[in-house]
C-alpha cells in the first residue's frame, strides 16, 4: 500500500512535468503547425539557468524566473533563425528543422558546460514531508504546485486575455482571424516564445529533484510528444490531463514492471492511441473534408 | 465610400476576376448577385487582400486599399464576414464576440457594442457561454454578423449570408441586415439568393464569370427574369 | 432503354451533425451525359467523392454493373470503370505531361517486382503499351506536341485537358469530370463541350458537374439539381430550367411549405 | 543507343571502378571512413524509399538497421550460421519488420507518423538495452566473424570496402529499376499527391507498405554489414540520434532522387572528418550546417546542383528564353 502510494505520488510529480512541456509543446503545434522536436533542450537551457545562477549566489527563486526568461530569449532566436524564414514551407522541412535545432543545442551545451549531471541546489532540497510512510520531498510538492499554477494561469491567460483569444482564433481559423484585426505572425512568435520559456520552467524546476545534463531534454521532448498525441495535438486542457496520465503510466510501469521497459511501454500506449484513435483520446472525433 | 475600377485577381494560373469595377454609396445596401463560381467570393476575398490583386484600384473614401493587410482593415472601419459562417468553433459566443472586439478597443465603447449587437440578435445572449460549433446554422452566421458589427463598421461586407439556411431563418438574418442598414452602416451584401437580397438592397450588380454583367436601380420581378436569366443560362 | 452502369441509392453523408448529402438516388445510363448543378454547398462535390470511393457514404449503396460497391476503395472504383477530374486540377507538377498519363495507365502495367527487377519481355511489352495509349490521347486531345512539358509549363485549358486523358488513361466506363470549364473563356468553354461530345461518342458516360449553364444545358442529357444536399429535381435542361423548385433553390424565395 | 541508356552503363562503369580501385586503397583511416560512407549511404538509400519517394517520415529507421545488425550478430555468434545465410535472414526479418510496422502506421500522416516512427525505433533500442539474455544488454555482442568469399576473408579493409560499394551498387540498382517502373510513378504519385493516385487507380496503402517493406530490408542490409564489418555491436548505435542522421542525410543530399542520399552521405562523411580537426567544437558546427541546409536549401544538395549544372547548359537556355517568350505573349492577350 505504502509501495503504491510513492509511485502514485511519483507519478504526478512526473506527470505534472509533462503537463508543463506538453503545454507549450501544443501550444506551439496549434498556432504554428510546428510538432517541434527542440522542445525539451529548452527545458535543459531553463535547467542550466538554474544551476549557473544558484552557484553564482542567486537565490533559487529568482534563478527559476530568470530560467523562464533565458528560455524564452533563445526560443526567440531560434524562431528567427530556424523557424520563421520556413513558414511558406511544409510542415515536414519544419520539424526536421526543430530535430536539427535539438540536437545543436545538445552539443551545444555539452561543449560549453560538459556532458556532465551537474546538481543543482534548492532551499528545499533534503527538505521532505512524511505522510504517513510516504516521503515526499518539499521540491517535489513545489514542482507539483508551481506546475499546477502555471497551467492554470496559461490556461486562463488564454480563455480571458486578448492574447489567448488571439491565440485561439489564430490556431483556429487563421484566415478569418486577420479579418478580425489579430496580427497572426506577431502571435505566433509570442506563441513560441511562451510555450518555450514553460518548458524553460519546467526545467528549472526539476532540475534539483533529477540534475541537468545536456541531453535530459530528449526524453522530455518524447515524454510530451506522447501526451499531446494522447491529449490531442492542439488541445490545452488535453495536455494537462495528458500529462497526469503518462506520468502515471511511467510510474507504475517502472515501479510494478520494470524500470528498463518503462519508455517502451509507455511508446507502446502511444502507438496503441495513434492506431486507435489518432485525434487523441481526448478530443471528440469530427468529419473529414476530401 | 468603396470605388472599384478594373480589378482582376485570382489563384495560381487562375485569373477568376476578369476586371470588376463597383461603387458603393455611403449608406446604402450594394448587392452583388450571381450563380456560384462566379468569382463573388473572390472579389471580396481580394478587397480584404486575402488574395492579392494582380490589376485595378481599390479605393476606400479616398484611400487606396491595395496594399492594406487584412489585419488593419478592421481600423479603417470595414468588417468582413467570410463566407461559410467562419466562426471560431471551440470558442465561446461570447469569446467569439471578443475577438472582434478586442483590437478595436481604442475607437469604441465595447459595451455599447455588444448591447447593440445583442439587442439585434437576443438568440445570442441566451447562447452566451456555448461553444461556437455547437449553434445551429442560423445561429451561427448571427454570430458572425454580430462579430463584425461589435467593430462599429462603416462599411460591412457580407459574404453570402443565406448560405445553407431554411429559408425562414434567411428572412430573419436579412431583416438584420436591414436593420443594421438603417441604423447608419453601408452594406456590401454578395447573394446568390436573389429573390431574399431583392427585398433588402438599394442598388445591384449581376455577376458572370469573373465579370460585372448587369447593374440597375429597380428591385421588382422584372429584374429578377433577367437575374434568372444569368443564372440558368437560358438567354 | 439503355443499361445503368452506375446506380446510388439514397447515399447519404453526415459531417458532424450536418447532412452533407442526403438521401440521393442517381443513376448513369450507358453513353448518356449527366449533368449535377446546384447552389453553391448544394453537396455536389461530395455526392462526386461518393460516386468515386473517396468519401464513404454514411448511408446509403451504390452498384456499379449490379455490383455493390459501397465498401470500395477509390482505386478499386476505378478498376471497375470510375474515372475523374477535379475542379482543382490535380496533376503532378513537376512530371511531364506524358509521365502523368502513365501514372493514369498504372492498372494496366506489369508491376510485380520480379518484372520489375528483371525488366521481362511482358513488363517491356504493357509499358510500350500504355505509352503509345498516352500519345494516341494526347494527340486525340490536341496537346501531342506538349508530351514532354512539365505540367508547370502548360496553361490552364492544356492541363485541364491533361487531366481528362490522365483519367481516360484508367478505361473508365463513366467519367466524371468536376467543374472542367472553371475559369475557361468562352471560346475555350465551346472547346470543351466539343472535346465532351466526342468522349462521349468513345461509347463513355459523362458525368459534368459544372457552373457554367451554358456548357451544362447544351451538353446535359440529363440534369440532377441538388440543394441542401438533398435532390430536388431530375429531368431534361428543359424541364430543369422550368422547374419551380429549381428556380427557387437558384434564387431564393418565399417559404411557402 | 539513347542518352538514358548511356548514362546508365556510365554510372555502372564508374560503380565497378570504384569497387576495383578499393581493392589498391592501402590507407587504414580512409578505408574505414569510406566503409562507414558505405554503410551511410546505403541507410540514407533505406529512408529515401520512405521520406523521397512516397513522402513519409521515418525517424525510427535506426531501428531497422539494429534489426539487421542484431539478427547477424545473433545468428552468426550463438547459432553459427554462416554469415551469407544471416545477412539474408536479416533482409527477410527486416522486410517484415517494415510491413508489419507500416500496417497501422501507413495509415497516419505528417508529424504522426514520425512520431510513430520514432516510437518505434526508441522501443527497439530500449528491448536491445535491456532483453540481456538475448542481447548482451548494454555490452553488446562480440565476436561476430567477418564474411568468407571464396575462402577470402573480408576481414581486410579494402576486401571489405570493396564488397560494401558492391552491396551498395546492387541495392541502388535495384532502386533504380523499381523506381523507374510503374512502382516507381505510384510512389511519385502517392508522395505529391494521394488523392490523384487513388483516382488512377493505385492502391495507396498497398504501396506504402511496400515502400516501408523494402525500406526496411535495405537498412538490415545495412546493418547487417555493420555487424560483419565491427565484429562488434552494442545498443548505442543503433538509437535515436542515429536515426536522425539516417534522415538528414538522404535530406541534405536530395530526397527523392536516386544519387541524392549518396551525395548526402558522401559530404556529411568528409564534413565529419574535415571537422574533426575542431575536436569538439566539431558537432556544434556540424549540426549548425544541418539546419542551415534545411533551412535554405530544403529540396537538397544533389539536385541544387545539378539544377545549377543544367541551367548552364545553352540548350535548356533557349528553351527558357522561349518559356519566357509563351509567358509575356500571354500576359499580353490577356491585358
Amino acid at each position: 500500500m505504502v509501495e503504491f502510494a510513492q509511485t502514485l505520488v511519483n507519478g504526478l510529480v512526473l506527470g505534472a512535468l509533462y503537463s508543463l512541456v506538453a503545454l507549450g509543446l501544443t501550444l506551439i503545434y496549434g498556432v504554428m503547425g510546428l510538432a517541434n522536436f527542440a522542445q525539451g533542450e529548452f527545458a535543459m537551457i531553463g535547467g542550466f539557468s538554474a544551476f549557473f545562477l544558484v552557484q553564482e549566489g542567486v537565490s533559487y527563486p529568482l534563478a527559476v524566473v530568470i530560467g523562464f526568461a533565458v528560455a524564452g530569449i533563445i526560443g526567440l532566436l531560434v524562431h528567427l533563425l530556424a523557424f520563421y524564414p520556413l513558414r511558406q514551407s511544409n510542415h515536414i522541412n519544419m520539424m526536421l528543422s526543430s530535430l536539427g535545432v535539438s540536437l545543436f543545442l545538445v552539443n551545444l551545451a555539452q561543449y560549453l558546460f560538459s556532458p556532465n549531471p551537474q546538481v543543482v541546489k534548492s532551499p528545499l532540497s533534503g527538505e521532505s514531508f512524511n505522510l504517513g510512510g510516504i516521503f515526499i520531498s518539499q521540491q517535489r510538492v513545489l514542482i507539483v504546485v508551481i506546475s499546477f499554477i502555471l497551467c492554470l494561469a496559461t490556461f486562463l491567460l488564454l480563455k480571458h486575455t486578448k492574447f489567448g483569444r488571439s491565440v485561439q482564433a489564430a490556431s483556429l481559423d487563421p484566415d478569418t482571424a486577420t479579418l478580425y484585426g489579430v496580427p497572426t505572425k506577431r502571435i505566433s512568435f509570442m506563441t513560441f516564445i511562451l510555450g518555450v520559456a514553460l518548458t524553460g520552467i519546467a526545467g528549472a524546476l526539476l532540475a534539483p529533484v533529477y540534475n541537468v545534463y545536456p541531453t535530459m531534454g530528449i526524453s522530455l521532448t518524447l515524454k510530451a510528444f506522447v501526451v499531446v498525441v494522447l491529449g490531442g495535438m492542439g488541445n490545452v486542457s488535453g495536455a494537462i490531463a495528458g500529462g497526469v496520465i503518462v506520468g502515471l503510466i511511467e510510474s507504475f510501469a517502472g515501479g510494478y514492471i520494470s524500470t528498463g521497459f518503462q519508455d517502451a511501454i509507455v511508446f507502446t500506449v502511444l502507438f496503441v492511441v495513434l492506431i486507435l484513435k489518432p485525434q487523441g483520446i481526448l478530443t471528440k472525433v469530427q468529419g473529414e473534408k476530401v | 465610400m468603396l470605388e472599384i475600377q478594373g480589378l482582376r485577381s485570382g489563384y495560381g494560373d487562375i485569373t477568376v476576376l476578369q476586371g470588376v469595377s463597383l461603387n458603393v454609396n455611403s449608406g446604402e445596401i450594394v448587392g452583388i448577385l450571381g450563380a456560384n463560381g462566379v468569382g463573388k467570393t473572390t472579389l471580396l476575398k481580394t478587397i480584404s487582400n486575402l488574395i492579392k490583386t494582380r490589376a485595378g484600384t481599390i479605393n476606400y473614401q479616398g484611400k487606396n486599399l491595395t496594399h492594406v493587410p487584412p489585419s488593419k482593415l478592421l481600423n479603417l472601419g470595414i468588417a468582413h464576414v467570410p463566407q461559410g459562417r467562419n466562426i471560431f468553433s471551440k470558442m465561446t459566443v461570447a469569446e467569439n464576440l471578443h475577438v472582434g472586439l478586442d483590437n478595436v478597443k481604442k475607437r469604441v465603447n465595447p459595451q455599447e457594442q455588444l448591447d447593440y449587437a445583442l439587442a439585434l440578435f437576443p438568440k445570442l445572449k441566451e447562447r452566451w457561454n456555448q461553444l461556437g460549433g455547437t449553434l445551429s446554422g442560423g445561429e451561427q452566421q448571427m454570430l458572425a454578423i454580430a462579430r463584425a458589427l461589435v467593430t462599429k463598421p462603416s462599411l460591412l461586407i457580407l459574404d453570402e449570408p443565406s448560405m445553407g439556411l431554411a429559408p425562414i431563418i434567411v428572412r430573419s438574418v436579412f431583416n438584420a441586415v436591414k436593420k443594421i442598414a438603417q441604423d447608419g452602416t453601408t452594406i456590401l451584401l454578395v447573394e446568390q439568393n436573389a429573390v431574399a437580397a431583392l427585398n433588402v438592397i438599394d442598388r445591384l450588380y449581376v455577376m458572370d464569370m469573373g465579370r460585372m454583367v448587369y447593374e440597375s436601380q429597380e428591385m421588382n420581378d422584372n429584374e429578377l427574369e433577367k437575374i434568372k436569366e444569368v443564372y440558368l443560362g437560358a438567354g | 432503354m439503355s443499361k445503368i452502369l452506375v446506380k446510388a441509392e439514397q447515399v447519404s453523408v453526415k459531417f458532424g451533425g450536418l447532412w452533407a448529402v442526403k438521401k440521393v438516388d442517381v443513376d448513369v445510363k450507358a453513353g448518356e451525359i449527366l449533368g449535377i448543378i446546384g447552389p453553391n454547398g448544394a453537396g455536389k462535390s461530395t455526392l462526386l467523392n461518393v460516386l468515386t470511393g473517396l468519401q464513404r457514404p454514411s448511408a446509403g449503396q451504390i452498384q456499379i454493373d449490379n455490383g455493390y460497391v459501397s465498401k470500395k476503395d477509390a482505386w478499386q472504383m476505378v478498376k471497375m470503370g470510375i474515372g475523374r477530374s477535379f475542379q482543382t486540377i490535380r496533376l503532378l507538377n513537376e512530371l511531364t505531361v506524358i509521365e502523368n498519363l502513365l501514372i493514369g495507365g498504372h492498372l494496366y502495367t506489369k508491376r510485380g517486382l520480379l518484372d520489375v527487377l528483371g525488366r521481362t519481355v511482358r513488363w517491356r511489352k504493357t509499358e510500350q503499351q500504355i505509352t503509345n495509349k498516352a500519345m494516341e490521347l494526347l494527340q486525340l486531345l490536341g496537346i501531342g506536341h506538349k508530351a514532354q512539358e512539365e505540367i508547370s509549363a502548360l496553361s490552364l485549358e492544356e492541363r485541364r485537358r491533361v487531366e481528362i486523358a490522365r483519367a481516360l488513361m484508367t478505361r473508365p466506363k463513366v467519367l466524371l469530370l468536376d467543374e472542367p470549364g472553371a475559369g475557361f473563356s468562352p471560346q475555350e468553354s465551346d472547346q470543351l463541350c466539343e472535346l465532351i461530345l466526342s468522349i462521349r461518342n468513345r461509347g463513355i458516360s459523362v458525368v459534368l458537374v459544372e457552373h457554367n449553364m451554358k456548357v451544362i444545358m447544351s451538353l446535359a442529357d440529363r440534369i440532377i439539381v441538388l440543394d441542401h444536399g438533398q435532390k430536388i429535381a431530375d429531368g431534361t435542361p428543359k424541364e430543369i430550367s422550368e422547374d419551380e423548385l429549381v428556380i427557387r433553390a437558384y434564387l431564393g424565395g418565399e417559404d411557402h411549405a | 543507343m539513347n542518352r538514358n541508356r548511356i548514362l546508365f552503363w556510365t554510372c555502372i562503369l564508374v560503380g565497378m571502378i570504384c569497387i576495383l580501385s578499393s581493392l589498391y586503397l592501402q590507407n587504414l583511416y580512409i578505408l574505414r571512413v569510406a566503409v562507414f560512407a558505405v554503410i551511410a549511404a546505403m541507410l540514407a538509400v533505406s529512408v529515401n524509399l520512405l521520406v523521397g519517394y512516397t513522402g513519409q517520415v521515418s525517424l525510427g529507421q535506426a531501428g531497422f538497421y539494429g534489426i539487421g545488425a542484431y539478427t547477424v550478430g545473433l545468428l552468426t555468434t550463438q547459432w553459427h550460421w554462416s554469415f551469407w545465410l544471416a545477412l539474408l535472414a536479416a533482409f527477410i526479418l527486416t522486410s517484415l519488420t517494415g510491413l508489419i510496422l507500416g500496417l497501422p502506421t501507413t495509415q497516419l500522416k505528417g508529424h504522426f507518423l514520425g512520431i510513430a516512427t520514432l516510437g518505434f525505433g526508441i522501443i527497439v533500442n530500449v528491448i536491445f538495452n535491456n532483453w540481456t539474455s538475448l542481447t548482451g544488454g548494454p555490452n553488446g555482442i562480440r565476436g561476430i566473424a567477418p564474411p568468407e568469399l571464396f575462402g577470402i576473408s573480408l576481414q581486410y579493409e579494402n576486401y571489405f570496402l570493396g564488397f560494401s560499394l558492391f552491396c551498395l551498387m546492387v541495392v541502388v540498382l535495384m532502386v533504380h529499376l523499381v523506381v523507374n517502373s510503374a512502382i516507381g510513378r505510384a510512389w511519385k504519385c502517392i508522395r505529391h499527391d494521394e488523392i490523384s493516385a487513388q483516382v488512377s487507380g493505385i492502391n495507396v496503402y498497398g504501396y506504402k507498405l511496400m515502400a516501408f517493406s523494402l525500406s526496411g530490408g535495405i537498412a538490415g542490409i545495412a546493418g547487417g554489414l555493420y555487424a560483419g564489418f565491427m565484429t562488434f555491436i552494442s545498443p548505442e548505435t543503433f538509437d535515436l540520434n542515429q536515426s536522425i542522421t539516417i534522415i538528414t542525410t538522404a535530406i541534405l543530399g536530395g530526397p527523392g532522387t536516386l544519387f541524392g542520399p549518396l551525395v548526402g552521405a558522401g559530404v556529411l562523411t568528409v564534413l565529419s572528418e574535415s571537422l574533426r580537426a575542431l575536436n569538439e567544437l566539431r558537432l556544434i558546427i556540424y549540426r549548425a550546417i544541418l539546419v542551415t541546409v534545411i533551412v535554405f536549401l530544403p529540396e537538397g544538395i544533389y539536385p541544387f546542383i545539378s539544377k545549377k549544372l543544367r541551367k548552364r547548359g545553352i540548350a535548356s537556355q533557349l528553351k527558357l528564353k522561349d518559356r519566357r517568350r509563351e509567358l509575356d505573349e500571354q500576359d499580353f492577350s490577356q491585358s
